[in-house]
């Protein structure tokens, strides 16, 4: 008996032992190696975790500089992520069907359980996305962050912008109201622009490259349940799939590719070093500032040569923190916006009566002011070009100096100055010709239409741009200060189209100062 | 202190998000219909009057009421906060609550027929602004004035039977419709003029269907189409509408139009009580097709929309020149270069009996006294004498080359294949009942030569060139 | 040009034997035109038996074989269009102040370009001048006014450059409230004012007033007709002059504001 | 044979079955490739027929102009015939409505004359004209997807 008991306690005993150490027990087979409470500690919960080990182990105090990175990369992140949970939310009710889709909007709007607001925060943080896919863009073009092996990174980069732009304009399809109808009837006509190409040529009954796409797109040749099922085919699989893979490449390509850049130079905290300058290696796969190593697991005298070793923290927590700190904040920005402004609803799609004006989500709308010069050039040529150009901008800027430095220097502050202001007065220039004076065709309506595919606008002021950015280069001597001139008037001529097609396009495409002057149909 | 600013950013972004959140939820959680719904309930309770009706009306359960009608995959949630709306003891009580009027629930239960079919506006929505279908809620049917709900009526029942059972202003309109002939000019279930547009299905277009630039007040198709029966071209500036009634009869009018819905009901909601079938007598059909434009038929017009006469066909000077033959040609084929409309059965749809019986009616006050022959084969006709004398005697009236503006068209086909004699017989006599006087010794005193020069050269107009 | 309306020197010309010379030109012409009073007269009476007696009647009292012509107007109102009667002396369309006779240039205008919406036709292509001249003096003899008076100087037109703006349209509101324009024309210039039933003309017809949204009015469109309207009146209609109510300022705000009911300003 | 030889021979050898072997493996994904593309550019689309009836010529008396309802499509007909122009704005695609000058395009201010010739804008094209053609019983049918050259008008019977 006694044994018995003896034998019932210690199992029983067992027991309530496991029962008091589940906490720290779970959490050691959940992290491997426990709660860190050293340093070699915190470095192995982020090497041996699934999720974590995509960051280094140490991370450079340069890359949790807010003033650096902005926080940019991140956000967009964070909308993505927060966009996929929304949108599988949403899926939940919606169905892709062109007589249920509205109402299941509708219902998703009036009578489902915060649904407007899933709505909205899945509508506004898709479209804050673009947004803040650029200003990324941007933060990487202005600190030169493309360079030193971080090329092919950038082309990623731009496919997810690509990527972006293209899962935003699926989602506005889907509901099926005005909006969707008009902006397929647009979209798939721009696919269809090669037309005006073969047309010219006199093969487009035998080669009629822009008419396929179109037909491939819409299953039909006009919008309907056809269309509807392959968008959402994109929108919910192809498009997510491919951001998925594209951006798990960039991530691991951030890490191969040696981290976030930082500057040559950068004080120390703490190093008791002014100023701390690792060899000069430029390019290689192993650059000699990378962040991992099994070196820096190990406490005490390192067989490093590199100071830079010493700017760094553990990820755990710093790098954590600071993650999950720019989570919350996009997502309670995000839902903040969403709470106080809706997703648009028209009305029920109508083949029959296009909105006036038919707008583009306002996203494409520098394109659509493009695409009212020309439709291929517009909608096809110049993006096409203007994405090339992009592309390019590492390959044909390969100075090593500045890297990690806000606008590399006094000049480049000029330059990007100076590219703004001019940028800023081209486009408008055009604008204001344009709206004043109208183009080829109002002048000589019989006009061939090679020559307006040729001579445009939008043409004009990329020549404009890539001649402007080719003369600063001269000027100064730098690829580097043509770089930032390009992408500056890049960006100043996106914000300007898109603003002036968003607000000072009315009815008929004419020159309105403001919607409240448009006259009611 | 990195760290520290990011976990005071955290803190601060969390404290916002959780604000946001609670917030969210709050309003979530309280929307406009539950505000409604109890008072709804609290109205009840303090109003019972026994402890029977105050126990129940304490069980009442707040949450959103819907009717779904299967069969027309329609999702009403009026009732959300329209709760009173079949409960006798809110028969005073203010909107939304109010009790139905009339005893229409009756026979209309809400269960069945929910709300929109016959009120229109939005049954899927749970605010105010958006199932009433504002202005701006991207809503193309708003809740239907009351003036005229009877045009929902007409979406089961026949009208024989509205007239007689609480639908009198849509069976008005219907007659309106049947007698001021709208369907001169517009068809109507494949049957109708083709001078306007077809009205089918008109009541439940698009409301970006209607040009509604010049409409007063809320740019809904009610209005639209009110205030283009009480002056077309205020509405729609280049119209040839003819406006015939104003006021309260345009309501009438309006209420009747309403009713031409694309959508079908279901069978099983469908009531035909006394079929009747549609009036096919003479002068039915007269008023349905022809009153537009000739009105009692009597008189000539000068019409400034259309730019020309229109003939006084039932004038007895008319219909001793013209026999049912002829009558019928025009009716059949109608006249190329005017308005008049080819009514036969394959064009406006005006099956050949129907036919038969307008020129029944219309010719139903032809004397019987024939007119004194004209034998115009007796002259040798001069046509360059019968175009000086038409450049003097006629052109004032049917324009230099016979295109016609008070008087009528002279290239037109119909003239040109009229016999002379009849021609002639027309300038001796001329027309009672319109301007054309008589040309013959009874009138300006022209000599039978002088009339069959004219008669020979107007057949040579179809040459000319305008 | 004158001269001609002068029978002395009509006679003194007939009585010369340039009257022989000129028959002979005129007779190479193919033109049946001279100038001898009698001639002048029968010519007069040719074209008028030829081309307006049909709805002028023989003896110019308008109830020639045509008759009432019926219109039916734009707003769905059917009008009984009546020629004009001759025997009375009494002329709408005057340039001359109310009562008072036309000018011969009047005359001559209406029977050049004709009166639109109402039928009269325009002779501009169809006669020449002195056909027009002589038809116009055969008119004359209807009516015993024209041998007792003599036509008043026409009205003076001096359009101020101010006509059409805004605040002359607004002032023009005003007066139209105040002179009770809106009366006959009604309150939005339709003519369907709280009168408008009950104005006969002076031949005893029922006429309505003028619907100003319609933007053609029968004299003319131009400022300085509606003008004239305002200052001579129409004699034998219901609408009378204004010359002595409204002071000549007063006169061209009321226009501007007519102009706005025609649609010709905003 | 020299070594030299064979190994030229064998190197050649050997490259010429790496590049067969390649080629065909790409040729093959690329066939694989070019069939799935034209997969789904379906053989058939589910839409109202393009040709539709448009009644009998009594029913477009000389100087009228129509629009068919749920058609992009207006008839005209004049001195010179019957005639059919696609309301379709050669463009974008959006529908035009016509004006005194001929018709507007809504979404990019295309501009077109009355003959559908462009006259402002940004339209490639002129607005398509369509065979109108009459079958035994003399009804008429536009063919949407049949267009014809431009000035093309019908006269029948």
């Amino acid at each position: 008996m006694n044994d018995m008991n003896d034998i019932k306690q210690t199992g029983l005993a067992k027991y309530i032992e496991n029962l008091k150490s589940l906490k720290s027990s779970f959490a050691n087979s959940f992290l491997r190696s426990g709660i860190p409470t050293s340093d070699k500690s915190r470095t192995a919960v982020v090497v041996n975790n699934f999720f974590l080990h995509l960051h280094g182990a140490k991370t450079h105090i340069n890359t949790l500089r807010p003033s650096y990175t902005l926080g940019l990369g991140l956000i967009s992140f964070f909308l993505l992520v927060i966009v996929f949970i929304s949108g599988g939310f949403l899926m939940v009710y919606y169905s892709p069907s062109i007589g249920t889709a509205f109402n299941a909007v509708k219902d998703i709007n009036f009578v489902v359980f915060g649904g407007k607001l899933m709505r909205n925060v899945h509508k506004w943080s898709g479209e804050a996305m673009i947004i803040f896919v650029l200003l990324h863009m941007a933060r990487v073009v202005y600190t030169s962050s493309y360079k030193r092996g971080r090329e092919f990174n950038w082309v990623i980069g731009i496919m997810l912008l690509v990527l972006t732009f293209v899962i935003n304009l699926t989602g506005y399809m889907l509901p099926w109201d005005q909006l969707s109808y008009w902006a397929l009837v647009i979209v798939s006509n721009i696919a269809a622009a090669p037309k005006e190409l073969t047309d010219i040529f006199g093969i487009t009954q035998y080669f009629d490259i822009g008419g396929a796409t179109k037909e491939i797109l819409l299953g039909g040749t006009e919008p309907g349940q056809d269309s509807l099922t392959r968008v959402y085919l994109l929108h919910i699989i192809l498009l997510p799939l491919g951001i998925c893979i594209a951006l798990g490449v960039h991530f691991w390509r951030i890490r191969k590719d040696g981290g976030l850049s930082k500057p040559d130079t950068l004080v120390g905290k703490g190093s008791g070093v002014a100023s701390i300058s690792p060899p000069d290696k430029t390019g290689g796969i192993f650059p000699t500032h990378k962040t991992y190593g099994l070196m820096e697991l190990a406490r005490g005298r390192t067989p490093a040569v590199d100071n830079d070793v010493e700017n760094t923290v553990t990820s755990w927590p710093h790098l954590f923190i600071a993650e999950v700190a720019v989570f919350i904040l996009t997502l309670a920005g995000v839902i903040a916006y969403s709470y106080f402004i809706d997703a648009p609803l028209k009305e029920f799609a109508n083949p029959a009566i296009p909105e006036n004006p038919a707008k583009a989500p306002w996203y494409f709308l520098g394109l659509q002011e493009l695409v009212s010069y020309s439709a291929f050039m517009g909608g096809q040529g110049l993006p096409g070009l203007a994405i090339a150009g992009l592309l390019l901008i590492p390959y044909l800027d390969r100075e090593p100096e500045h890297f990690g430095i806000w606008f590399s220097n006094k000049q480049g502050k000029m330059v990007a100055l100076e590219s703004f202001v001019i940028g800023s007065i081209a486009v408008i220039g055009a604008l204001v010709f344009v709206v004043n004076f109208g183009w080829f065709r109002n002048w000589w309506p019989n006009i061939h239409q090679l020559w307006i595919i040729a001579i445009n606008p939008g043409n004009l002021l990329l020549g404009f741009v890539v001649a402007y950015s080719l003369y600063v280069i001269k000027r100064t001597g730098s690829t580097r200060m043509g770089a930032i001139s390009l992408f500056t008037m890049f960006l100043v001529s996106y914000v300007i189209l898109t603003y002036t097609g968003t607000v000072l396009r009315g009815p008929n495409w004419e020159f309105f100062w403001s919607s409240s002057q448009w006259p009611v149909h | 202190m990195q760290s520290r600013f990011y976990l005071s950013l955290l803190l601060i972004s969390s404290l916002v998000l959780l604000t946001f959140v609670a917030i969210a939820t709050y309003s979530a959680l309280t929307p406009e219909w539950k505000q409604y719904q109890t008072e709804y309930k609290d109205f009840l309770i303090k109003n019972a009057k026994d402890e029977a009706t105050r126990e129940r009306a304490e069980k009442i359960d707040i949450g959103i009421q819907q009717i779904y009608l299967t069969s027309m995959k329609k999702a009403d949630r009026c009732t959300s906060c329209h709760r009173g709306v079949e409960n006798p003891l809110m028969a005073n009580a203010e909107q939304p609550h109010r009790q139905h009027s009339g005893n229409y629930l009756e026979n209309h239960p809400v269960a069945k027929f929910g709300c929109t079919i016959c009120h229109r506006g939005q049954g899927q929505a749970m605010n105010l602004r958006e199932a009433h279908g504002e202005e701006h809620t991207h809503w193309d049917f708003p809740i239907m004035p009351i003036k005229y709900i009877q045009s929902s009526c007409a979406l089961c029942h026949d009208f024989e039977m509205l007239k007689h059972e609480g639908g009198g202003h849509v069976a008005k309109g219907e007659e309106f419709f049947r007698g001021k002939g709208c369907r001169g000019c517009h068809k109507l279930n494949g049957v109708g003029g083709d001078l306007g547009k077809a009205l089918d299905g008109i009541g439940s277009r698009a409301r970006a269907y209607f040009p509604m630039k010049h409409v007063v007040g809320d740019r809904t198709i009610y209005n639209w189409v009110k205030q283009h029966f009480d002056d077309p071209r205020q509405i729609v500036p280049e119209s040839e509408m003819r406006a015939f009634l104003t006021g309260e009869e345009s309501d009438l009018l309006t209420t009747y139009v309403l009713t031409f819905t694309s959508e079908q009901m279901p069978r099983n909601y469908m009531l035909i009580k006394n079929i009747v079938m549609p009036r096919t007598d003479g002068e039915s059909l007269y008023k349905m097709y022809c009153i537009a434009c000739h009105s009692d038929g009597k008189a000539s017009i000068y019409d400034e929309i259309l730019k020309r006469t229109i003939p006084a066909i039932m004038n007895p000077s008319f219909l001793k020149a013209i026999d049912d033959n002829y009558l019928k040609k025009i009716l059949k084929e109608g006249r190329q270069g005017t308005q008049m409309t080819a009514w036969k059965v394959d064009a406006a749809g005006l099956t050949e009996q129907e036919i038969d019986r307008i020129i029944e009616y219309i010719a139903k006050d032809r004397p019987a006294a024939k007119t004194e022959p004209f034998d115009v084969a007796k002259f040798k006709a001069d046509v360059k004498r019968g175009e000086e004398l038409f450049n003097i005697r006629c052109a004032l009236c049917h324009g230099k080359k016979g295109e016609g503006d008070l008087g009528l068209n002279l290239k037109n086909p119909v003239v040109q294949a009229a016999d002379p004699a009849f021609l002639a017989v027309t300038v001796r006599d001329g027309r009672a009942g319109t301007p054309m006087p008589p040309f013959g010794k009874d009138g300006v005193g022209l000599i039978e030569q002088d009339i069959a020069d004219i008669v020979s050269y107007v057949k040579t107009l179809s040459q000319k060139k305008l | 040009m004158e001269g001609f309306s002068d029978k002395r020197v009509v006679r003194n010309v007939a009585r010369t034997c340039l009257t022989f010379l000129l028959m002979i030109l005129m007779a190479a012409l193919n033109r049946t035109n001279a100038y001898s009073e009698d001639g002048d007269s029968a010519l007069g009476k040719k074209i008028y038996e030829e081309r307006c007696q049909i709805c002028h009647g023989t003896n110019g009292d308008g109830k020639g074989l045509v008759g009432i012509i019926k219109k039916s107007e734009k707003s769905g109102r059917v009008l009984d269009v009546r020629p004009r009667d001759f025997t009375t002396g009494v002329f709408r369309f005057r340039s001359t102040p109310t009562g008072c006779l036309p000018s011969e240039l009047d005359l001559m205008r209406l029977v050049d370009v004709g009166i639109t919406k109402s039928f009269m036709p325009p002779h501009k292509d169809e006669l020449s001048m002195d056909e027009k001249k002589a038809v116009v003096a055969y008119i004359k003899t209807f009516s015993e006014r024209w041998k007792d008076e003599e036509p008043c100087d026409p009205i003076a037109v001096n359009k101020p450059g101010w006509v059409g703006s805004r605040t002359s349209v607004e002032k023009g509101l005003k007066i139209y409230k105040d002179m009770k324009c809106w009366e006959c024309h009604g309150d939005d210039g339709k003519g369907k004012g709280p009168k408008s039933n009950e104005i006969k003309d002076d031949w005893g017809n029922a006429i309505p007033p003028f619907n100003f949204t319609t933007g053609a009015l029968k004299r003319g469109t131009t400022p300085e007709d509606v003008y004239i309207t305002f200052t001579a009146g129409l004699d034998g209609t219901g609408m009378p002059s204004y010359e002595d109510s409204l002071d000549e300022e007063n006169r061209w705000h009321l226009v501007s504001y007519t102009l706005k009911l025609m649609g010709a300003v905003k | 044979m020299s070594n030299g030889n064979r190994n030229e021979e064998g190197v050649s050898r050997r490259d010429f079955l790496g590049l067969a072997a390649f080629g065909a493996a790409i040729l093959a994904s690329l066939g694989a490739l070019a069939g799935s593309l034209r997969f789904v550019k379906s053989n058939v689309y589910s839409e109202e027929s393009k040709k539709f009836k448009i009644g009998k010529i009594e029913n477009f008396p000389i100087g009228t102009t129509r629009s068919i309802d749920g058609k992009s499509v207006f008839i005209f007909s004049d001195d010179n015939g019957l005639f059919a122009i696609s309301a379709v704005c050669t463009h974008l695609g959006c529908i035009v409505y016509p004006t005194e000058a001929g018709f507007q395009c809504p979404c990019h201010g295309s501009k077109y004359n009355q003959d559908g010739k462009v006259i402002g804008g940004p339209a490639p094209r002129p607005l398509e004209w369509f065979e109108i053609s009459q079958e035994v019983d003399g009804t008429l049918f536009v063919d949407a997807g049949k267009a014809v050259p431009n000035g093309t008008k019908y006269i029948f019977a």
